[in-house]
């Protein structure tokens, strides 16, 4: 029952929340709420035994019995730390958004709660049909976030945003119910259970683009593809990042974008090794483009809040060669970039937001010389700057270098075009930060009828978390390594035979 | 050859005398206070009364696959199952009408007499075993209709939409009527039952045989709007009153479809390839037309209207699957899942419409939805729920509607027409987005008006919540549809 | 020459400029009665056919019932001066035509390559019309048919009921207005 | 070119059922090509009589060569229900003229698009 | 007290001292803060000290302490912990650090007490000997890595400590993203190193660099070194990375003197020197590492030649001192390259100090040809400034002598030199001996060009003491690595201290011979003598002959200018790399996201709503043209079906 309660804990807030009578204690009561969901989120710490792969507080009960359609949710050692993630953001995110969400507070809220829900199923479903639903269903809340909290062109942005991504899926329910079919000629019942699907041994014929191995492969990458986002399907991206609303921008980029990288390894490489093998090269080729493209394109953004979705872009880019290079160190590195890319991305949008607050603008070229106006908020901000261009000792260093190094065993030149991404990586970050907070006080910071005011308490109660975790992830990463060793592990050994068996069950 | 009626054959057709009976009620009293309305909601309760008392009848007699006047009629699942489908719709148009401008308060018995009268037609089109009966059921159904429209409040529009109705249908009867004489001159059949075994070789040797079915299924396709037979689809469904919209959209669709079925049921598709060929290049066109076109309206109506031709298509793909598989009770069950679901979502989403109709010639456009979800929040939840789940968004009984569908042509291997299907929802996506867009992200005035619609209201909220949580049980339903199929 | 064979054609003549003439008149007048014509000869073909009862049924109903209504509101409409009798613009009136031809072409191919045997179908009940076929007609009407005839029935009822209350229907608000 | 004579004359001579269909075929044709190009709807409405009148024709004649007598009820329904349609049709017909004082239906082109 | 203890301790102090003045940077007055940090300095000076002496106490060739602090990462066979190696040489370096980062706390003390950030100043300044003690003592390359990022992040604050100039904050971005240019080289060469050999800890390396050098370009040992090498030139400011250093004197002149010449620019070297084992193992990457060195020795000096700014002159005498310690390592000579570190560090720490003494007095005035005559105003900056001189133009007697001439001698000796490369040091040298004495004559000597508004006056004692230490180590260093040669003829015969320490962990050149003395003593008097000649031409030139320095320069002035705009280096870099990268930039933005990516979604778009308007135009509201689509499909179907 243990997860059940964590999946659905939020949709239960989401309800009372519309039926709490008066409006304006509905911001605590929600920061309650999801303190409390992070804190029973906990549990999992003492009842998750990393020392196996197996899968772990299985619930399983038939539920379309014709289709073979379950309820089923599983944790396992690649999904830890993501369901953690997700449940520890969430407070923050709303103690982040106190200010800048005013009108409308309660629908914000009921998305926000729905939209844990969805995300963490899709993290913990582990039927097809189940995690299509929830994969979709994410999306929702998210619109509505963005379409209705956002900015000017926000109605622009979030439709686009639903179009692409809806679009990548729909091939991907096709190949799942294409998929369900296979399971019935195998084991003559029809199944979407994800172990019976592994269980499958999909023809695969190299060369050919149209074998079936290969056409499910695709069907099921771009779907992750449009979601991670990958080089050229990453447009949508931007535009969904600037329209949203802070606390939009930090779920987005926290934790929806994990959702496509997280599928590359718990659905694309185990179900179709040989595809997977076979035109990793695409990825990770894509991937590098990704990084350097996205890095280019960040360095001559006049926006901040662009800056840094183009620099998510360049980030997941290594996500993707991460995972594709499909080695240990790869796919460790790829799972551990994906926590610090939510938690430094995260705080640059919340940090991003906080001083939209101050001055509603975004203009890198208005600001300048904020350093000496707001001292803390600098400090903070060059901290998370540092672990977003991997300074060692910061969590970015140690997934960065996991990952290199992992593509470098996959191939030598692929790793070199990527590490160019570090050198870049810092020139935008710190071009943008000399810009924003050296030199002298920009038209913004200048004018003396309204000063800046610091941070103040709240606002460092809600950064503080992230540098902790900043340094925490950086200095002690075996601590959260570790969770996902064993999985990871297994994933590599028997990349061709992967079949999960659920603990305790022979 | 021996005949005899006995009770069985009355008791089944109890429905349709039920409804015969209760349709006469408001008329009659009508008469005796001397051509004076009665109170609507007095009408409206017989009528309702009605259609659950013929309900009742069909749950209780029909589905057990029974033939009545020497194999005539049959009420086997198609008919228990379209039937209470069917029926339901028509309480929910009814109600619609009750408070529409259009339709409420003068001529509202004479309405509801038609409206039960097409009922009839329709419980005696699902059960229609002949293809006499089929044909006469379609007329009952369609005249009535027919009338419907044209005596609305509205005159310009509904007169226009009423006269095309008539003409195209008119048009389409004849081919259908010319397609039976074809059949039954070259089989001495008009009986489905017996036709049933001589069909695939006929089909394959006669193509006098052949043609005949070609005209009858091309008349079928003209009545659930199959491109490019969907024409009348648009203008009358904006021209008609917005409950006859719904009533059109639902029972209408529904039944015919069913009707459709039993033709399928025939197995032509597998006799002739090249039919099923051209079967399935229509279902293509008409899903992007009906897509495609949605996307430029701004007139609520004529947009879901398009939509309508969409859904069409989908389940035209269904209907095909059930055409061709061994055993086409899934593939069947699944279509009728699927008419289900859009008859759920439909009538809740053309009685927001009515609702915010304040006169009978209030034209809706979507930008007149703008600010809705201020000032009516519940509402406009519930629309943007009908939209989502016409869009096919999980969790929604849209999505599960869709997958069945497509779960089973792809269990047919008609994996083509799913991934197109798919590729078209997308495409509906941006048109079903465009009403939450407004309702919510723009500024505006939108409001109901301001006559009482309690009933619709209701409804509203009833079809929205089934729409939301009967997805999640859809299991069970589907497996009651297909084990009342078999 | 046969003297049926003689009958059929003069009649098929008949009929088909009588539909001409319908389709082709401007005057909806001419057009109503030259459809009573192409009745008329119709009914004679059922006679050729040996329909006699149908044949009268269609003397009454149509030559009689249905071309009044006709007439009667064309002069109560009093529409003889006719403007745009036929559909403007060349080319979609030349698609229809061709349309119309190609249908005629495909059912008559079909009519004529579809083997003369298997009219007489296999498994076809075959309804002996013993003695007079009026009788027999009847009798099947009352018997195999008589659901539809009860369902024919109410279906009167409801023309009768909603030709009323179309007539009646005066649009609702804009009437009170 | 005896022979061919022969079987023409023969096409002519011995009327058969493909004679009858052909006719009602004709008349088909004849009534669809009213209902596209004529613009006044009482015409429309002759011309639907008379495709069904063309329907009617072949049923009976099917019926006569298949030797069975249910041609000649379907006519009888078809019939009646001619007569309810054309009913109908004249009574929005009338419905239509009393609001527009028009029935050409070039004036019925409001929902497009 | 154990070792664990003395090197946590040692680590522990500068950090805690960072955290102290960071947190209460607002609470505390300057001195306060420079107390606080200079005692931490100190204690892990003390503690270093406390580690030598360990160190003296084990056997000879088992002298390393390694304390593991745990494990930092650990995935699959990647073991990396966070373990401090304490050997021969990592002692003398944490020695020299903390040594020298001590005095420059004491100095800026003095230095600094006006600036309002002073906290936040020595806060950095901690946060900086942290790092350093981290490079050094990293058992791994990876820890290494971790200080070798965060001198480079202190030095990033430390440059830009004024933040509120613009281009002071672009000389710390500079300095950063130059540095991490090397440092992704520096990645690539630890990735090729683990993939080859599993492991990434240095001893181990060190241990499995195999004893035949390979003699290919593209062997795994060649290729990791030569990558670690270039990580190496964008830390130690060679060619051509070197481009940083000279911009980096933007910052607090003490921080010049400890980042920017003691300490932070010589790791490179001391990588080199601690890897040698594996560096000799490719004779390549040595000849590669010779002849950068031996370039920048020249190209530096040259610049330094023309430089009007006292900083700039030092800085760019830095990069040509660098040069002369990859030139050692180039040659083989790790011994001598690290000595010359070590003196280095003393007399340039000296000058920069000296420097800053004088910058101090003139009120924050760095151009030198506002100066000169400071001798009477400043007679003990003066007096420790001319011992730096002395020191490095290479007066025997005088540390940087014996550093120097180590090298050239080498250089010219072992198999891995060649005469050219001891050509091109011995240039270097007078070029040194020139700017140098140039230096000193237009700062210190001739008549005063000060201005009348400057009254120029002697520093404080705070930072007088440290001028005096580094003065006197200036002289003494070189006693600890006294040549053969000339160890042969003093009294008592001492011998190389130095060489003798390190010898365990240095791999002997391979093949090299004994060498006779005459050609040692020649090319030590050659180098000497034109140090000597070239020196008092500067003098007479700029203390007496200045007319005729500028009617020289008029001759030469393209050269002139050529050489003043530093070989227009930074104009090359920024018109050929750095500004076409950002232009290319905006274009694929503009292009390939918006233009084109974006279109295209906008066509697909486009071409549904366009087949929707198609549909639209069809249902043109005409009744009869509805039934023509009726009559017209049916036909269709017909045909279709028809031809089965």
């Amino acid at each position: 029952m243990i997860l059940s309660t964590v999946v659905f804990l939020p949709i239960l807030f989401a309800l009372i929340i519309t039926l709490w009578p008066q409006k304006s204690s509905l911001k605590p009561i929600a920061l309650g709420f999801s303190l409390a969901h992070f804190i029973f989120s906990l549990i999992l710490f003492q009842s998750f035994d990393p020392s196996t792969a197996q899968l772990q507080l299985v619930e399983r009960h038939m539920w379309i019995p014709k289709f073979g359609i379950q309820y089923f949710l599983a944790l396992d050692g690649i999904s830890f730390w993501l369901i953690l993630l997700t449940t520890f953001l969430a407070p923050l995110i709303l103690l982040a958004s106190w200010k800048s969400i005013e009108e409308k507070v309660r629908g914000f809220l009921v998305c926000f709660f729905v939209l844990q829900t969805a995300m963490l199923g899709s993290f913990l479903a582990f039927d097809a049909i189940l995690f299509y639903i929830f994969w979709e269903l994410s999306l929702i809340p998210m619109y509505f976030i963005v379409g209705i909290w956002g900015g000017s062109r926000r109605i622009y942005a979030t439709v686009k945003f639903f179009i692409y991504t809806m679009a990548g899926s729909v091939l991907m329910l096709v190949a799942i119910i294409y998929m369900m079919y296979l399971t019935q000629q195998a084991f003559g019942q029809m199944s979407s259970s994800l172990l019976d699907f592994y269980k499958l041994n999909i023809p695969f014929i190299g060369n050919e683009f149209f074998s079936m191995q290969t056409l499910l492969f695709f069907a099921f990458a771009l779907a992750f593809a449009i979601k991670v986002p990958l080089f050229p399907l990453h447009t949508w991206l931007p535009d969904a990042h600037v329209e949203a609303p802070t606390p939009g921008s930090v779920v987005l980029a926290g934790v929806m974008l994990k959702m496509g990288t997280f599928c590359y390894i718990r659905w694309v490489l185990p179900l179709f090794p040989e595809a997977s093998e076979y035109w990793s090269w695409i990825f990770v080729l894509l991937g590098v483009i990704g990084i350097i493209y996205g890095a280019l394109v960040a360095m001559v953004q006049p926006d901040i809040k662009k800056l840094v979705a183009y620099s998510s872009v360049s980030h997941m880019g290594y996500i993707i060669i991460g995972l594709f290079a499909m080695n240990h160190q790869g796919l460790q590195g790829g799972l551990y970039q994906m926590l610090n890319h939510g938690i430094s991305t995260g705080a640059l949008f919340i940090l991003i937001g906080m001083i939209y607050e101050r001055t509603h603008s975004r203009e890198i070229s208005q600001y300048g010389g904020l350093a000496s106006v707001l001292p803390n908020f600098t400090i903070f901000f060059f901290i998370i700057t540092l672990s977003s261009i991997a300074v060692p000792l910061t969590n970015g260093f140690v997934g960065e270098f996991l990952i290199l190094l992992g593509v470098y065993k996959y191939s030598p030149w692929s790793a070199g075009f990527a590490a160019t991404g570090v050198v870049l990586g810092a020139a935008y970050m710190l071009w943008m930060f000399k810009r924003v907070f050296y030199g002298e006080k920009g038209p913004l910071v200048a004018d003396e009828k309204h000063p800046l005011m610091d941070l103040n308490l709240r606002e460092v109660f809600v950064l503080v978390p992230f540098v902790v975790m900043v340094f925490w992830m950086g200095i002690f990463p075996n601590t959260f390594l570790k969770f996902s060793e064993a999985s990871v592990d297994y994933l590599v050994k028997n990349k061709s035979s992967y079949q999960l068996t659920v603990k305790g069950e022979q | 050859m021996n005949f005899t009626i006995d009770m069985g054959d009355v008791l089944l057709i109890s429905p349709m005398i039920a409804l015969f009976l209760s349709s006469l009620v408001p008329l009659t009293i009508k008469v005796l206070k001397g051509n004076a309305e009665q109170a609507p909601i007095a009408t409206l309760t017989q009528a309702l009364l009605g259609i659950i008392a013929a309900a009742g009848l069909l749950v209780s007699f029909g589905g057990g696959g029974n033939t009545a006047f020497n194999g005539v009629l049959a009420f086997d699942g198609i008919t228990l199952t379209t039937g209470l489908i069917a029926l339901a719709a028509a309480a929910g148009s009814l109600i619609l009408m009750f408070e529409n401008p259009a339709t409420r308060g003068v001529q509202f018995s004479e309405l509801v007499f038609l409206t039960l009268s097409s009922v009839l037609g329709m419980l005696i089109l699902i059960s229609a075993l002949d293809l006499l009966m089929i044909f006469i059921g379609l007329e009952m159904m369609s005249l009535s209709l027919y009338i419907m429209i044209g005596m609305s409040h509205e005159q310009r529009l509904s007169k226009e939409s009423a006269f095309k109705y008539f003409v195209l249908g008119s048009l389409a009867s004849a081919i259908f009527l010319f397609g039976i004489s074809f059949i039954f001159g070259s089989s001495g059949q008009t009986n489905i039952l017996q036709l049933l075994d001589t069909t695939v070789q006929l089909v394959q040797t006669n193509r006098l045989f052949l043609f005949g079915l070609v005209l009858v299924v091309v008349g079928f396709c003209f009545k659930v709007s199959v491109a490019p037979f969907h024409a009348w689809t648009p203008d009358v469904y904006q021209g008609a009153p917005t409950p006859h919209t719904a009533f059109m959209a639902t029972a209408v669709k529904v039944v015919s479809f069913a009707a459709f079925l039993r033709i399928i049921a025939l197995r032509p598709l597998v006799a002739s390839e090249s039919l099923f060929d051209i079967l399935q290049w229509l279902a293509v066109i008409t899903m992007l037309v009906g897509n495609t076109a949605a996307i430029l309206q701004n007139n609520l109506k004529r947009m879901l209207a398009y939509s309508s031709i969409s859904h069409s298509g989908y389940l035209l793909v269904g209907l095909l699957t059930a055409g061709i598989s061994d055993n086409g009770s899934f593939a069947a069950s699944s279509v009728i899942f699927y008419l289900f679901a859009y008859s759920l979502m439909t009538v809740g989403a053309f009685a927001l419409v009515s609702m915010m109709e304040k006169t009978e010639d209030h034209t809706m456009e979507v930008d007149d939805l703008a600010g809705f979800a201020k000032k009516r929040p519940a509402l406009a939840m519930c629309f943007a729920i009908f939209m989502l789940s016409f869009a096919g968004m999980p969790p929604s009984i849209g999505f599960f509607s869709k997958f069945y569908l497509f779960n089973a042509a792809v269990g047919e291997g008609l994996i083509w027409l799913a991934v197109w299907g798919v590729l078209n929802s997308v495409i509906s996506v941006y048109y079903y987005l465009r009403p939450v867009v407004v309702m919510y992200m723009k500024e505006g005035e939108a409001d109901v008006s301001h006559a009482g619609h309690f009933a619709t209201a209701f409804m509203i909220i009833v079809t929205a919540a089934l729409t939301l949580l009967l997805g999640v049980v859809s299991g069970p339903l589907l497996a009651w549809f297909e084990s009342s199929l078999i | 020459m046969t003297a049926d064979a003689f009958l059929f054609w003069f009649l098929a003549i008949t009929t088909i400029a009588g539909g001409i003439t319908v389709v082709s008149v401007a005057n909806p007048i001419y057009a109503a009665l030259s459809l009573a014509f192409t009745m008329v000869s119709v009914a004679a073909v059922f006679v050729t056919l040996e329909a006699y009862f149908v044949a009268g049924v269609q003397l009454i109903v149509y030559a009689g019932a249905v071309m009044v209504l006709f007439v009667m509101v064309l002069m109560l409409f009093d529409l003889k001066h006719e403007l745009e009798a036929f559909a403007r613009g060349k080319v979609s009136g030349a698609i229809k035509l061709l349309t119309a031809g190609l249908l005629g072409g495909l059912l008559i191919g079909a009519i004529a390559y579809s083997p003369e045997g298997s009219k007489i179908a296999v498994g076809a009940n075959q309804v002996a019309v013993a003695g007079d076929p009026t009788k027999n007609l009847g009798y099947r009407l009352f018997t195999q048919h008589i659901f539809a005839f009860e369902a024919l029935g109410v279906l009167l009822l409801v023309i009768a009921v909603g030709a009323v209350a179309l007539s009646r229907s005066k649009g609702g608000t804009h009437g009170q207005r | 070119m005896d022979s061919v004579s022969s079987e023409g004359l023969s096409l002519i001579t011995n009327v058969g059922l493909n004679h009858y269909l052909v006719l009602s075929t004709a008349l088909f044709c004849l009534g669809l090509i009213g209902v596209l190009l004529r613009r006044n709807a009482i015409v429309m409405l002759m011309s639907i009589e008379l495709m069904l009148n063309a329907v009617n024709i072949s049923f009976i004649a099917f019926g006569k060569y298949n030797n069975n007598i249910d041609g000649q009820i379907m006519v009888f329904f078809v019939m009646t229900i001619a007569a309810a349609e054309a009913a109908v049709g004249l009574a929005l017909a009338v419905s239509i003229f009393k609001r527009f004082k028009e029935v050409n239906i070039r004036f019925f082109e409001h929902l497009r698009g | 007290m154990s070792q664990t203890a003395l090197i946590s301790l040692l680590l522990a102090s500068p950090f805690i001292g960072f955290l102290i003045n960071g947190f209460r940077r607002k609470h505390h007055s300057g001195n306060v803060a420079g107390a606080i940090a200079s005692v931490a300095v100190f204690i892990s000076f003390l503690c270093s000290i406390a580690l030598w002496i360990e160190l003296q106490g084990l056997p000879k060739d088992a002298r390393s302490i390694l304390v593991n602090f745990g494990s930092w990462i650990s995935v699959g066979g990647l073991n990396v912990n966070f373990g401090f190696l304490v050997d021969q040489l990592s002692s003398l370096m944490i020695l020299i650090i903390t040594g020298v980062g001590f005095l420059i706390h004491l100095f800026s003390i003095g230095y600094m007490h006006h600036d309002p950030g002073v906290a936040k100043y020595f806060a950095y300044l901690n946060f900086f000997i942290f790092n350093m003690l981290v490079l050094v003592l990293g058992d791994s390359l990876v820890t290494l890595f971790v200080g070798w990022e965060g001198v480079g992040l202190a030095s990033y604050l430390l440059i830009g400590f004024w933040f509120t100039d613009k281009d002071k904050a672009s000389a710390g971005m500079k300095a950063f993203i130059t540095n991490r240019i090397g440092d992704a080289a520096f990645l690539i060469g630890m990735f090729i190193f683990f993939t080859s050999f599993g492991t990434l800890n240095i001893q181990e390396l060190n241990a499995l660099a195999p004893t035949i050098a390979e003699s290919t370009w593209y062997g795994i040992i060649t290729l990791g070194t030569l990558f670690l090498f270039i990580g190496a030139t964008g830390k130690s400011a060679q060619i051509p990375l070197y481009v940083w250093l000279p911009d980096a004197m933007a910052g607090p002149t003490p921080v010049s003197a400890l980042i920017h010449a003691a300490t932070m620019v010589t790791a490179g070297v001391y990588m080199i020197v601690r890897m040698n084992p594996l560096f000799l193992a490719a004779p390549n990457t040595m000849l590669v590492i010779a002849v950068i060195g031996a370039l920048t020795v020249i190209i530096a000096a040259s610049i330094g030649i023309v430089q009007n700014d006292i900083k700039k002159v030092l800085a760019y005498s830095t990069v040509s001192q660098l040069g002369y310690m990859f030139l050692a390592c180039g040659v083989g000579a790790f011994t001598a390259a690290f000595f010359h570190l070590m003196t280095h560090a003393f007399f340039k720490a000296l000058m920069f100090l000296g420097s800053g003494s004088v910058i101090h007095a003139m009120h924050e005035e760095q151009d030198i040809r506002k100066m000169g005559g400071l001798k009477k105003y400043l007679p003990w900056t003066h007096l420790t400034f001319m011992i730096g001189w002395l020191a490095i133009i290479g007066t025997p007697g005088f540390s940087g002598f014996f550093s120097k001439d180590e090298i050239l001698w080498l250089s010219w000796h072992s198999p891995l030199g060649h005469w050219s490369l001891w050509g091109l040091g011995v240039l270097g040298a007078t070029m040194t001996a020139f700017y140098m004495t140039r230096l000193m004559a237009l700062t210190f000597w001739g008549e005063s060009r000060v201005p009348k508004s400057t009254h120029p006056h002697e520093s404080s004692p705070i930072m007088l003491i440290p001028l005096f230490v580094l003065a006197a180590l200036s002289v003494v260093g070189g006693y600890v690595g006294i040549p053969h040669v000339i160890g042969a003829i003093l009294p008592g015969h001492p011998e190389n201290i130095l060489a003798n320490w390190l010898g365990p962990i240095i791999r002997p050149i391979p093949g090299i011979t004994e060498a006779e003395a005459s050609t040692e003593w020649t090319l030590m008097g050659i180098s000497v003598g034109l140090a000597l000649i070239s020196s008092l031409t500067a003098y007479t030139l700029y203390t007496k002959k200045q007319e005729l320095v500028r009617a020289m320069t008029e001759k030469i002035r393209p050269v002139y200018e050529l050489v003043y705009k530093k070989y227009l280096v930074d104009e090359f870099y920024f018109g050929f790399i750095i500004n076409p990268l950002v232009r290319i930039s905006e274009n694929i933005w503009a292009y390939i996201d918006v233009r084109f990516i974006d279109k295209c979604t906008f066509w697909a778009g486009d071409l549904i709503k366009g087949g929707g308007s198609f549909v639209r135009s069809l249902q043109n509201g005409n009744l009869q043209q509805y039934a023509m689509y009726i009559g017209l499909g049916l036909v269709l179907t017909l045909t279709f079906v028809m031809m089965r």
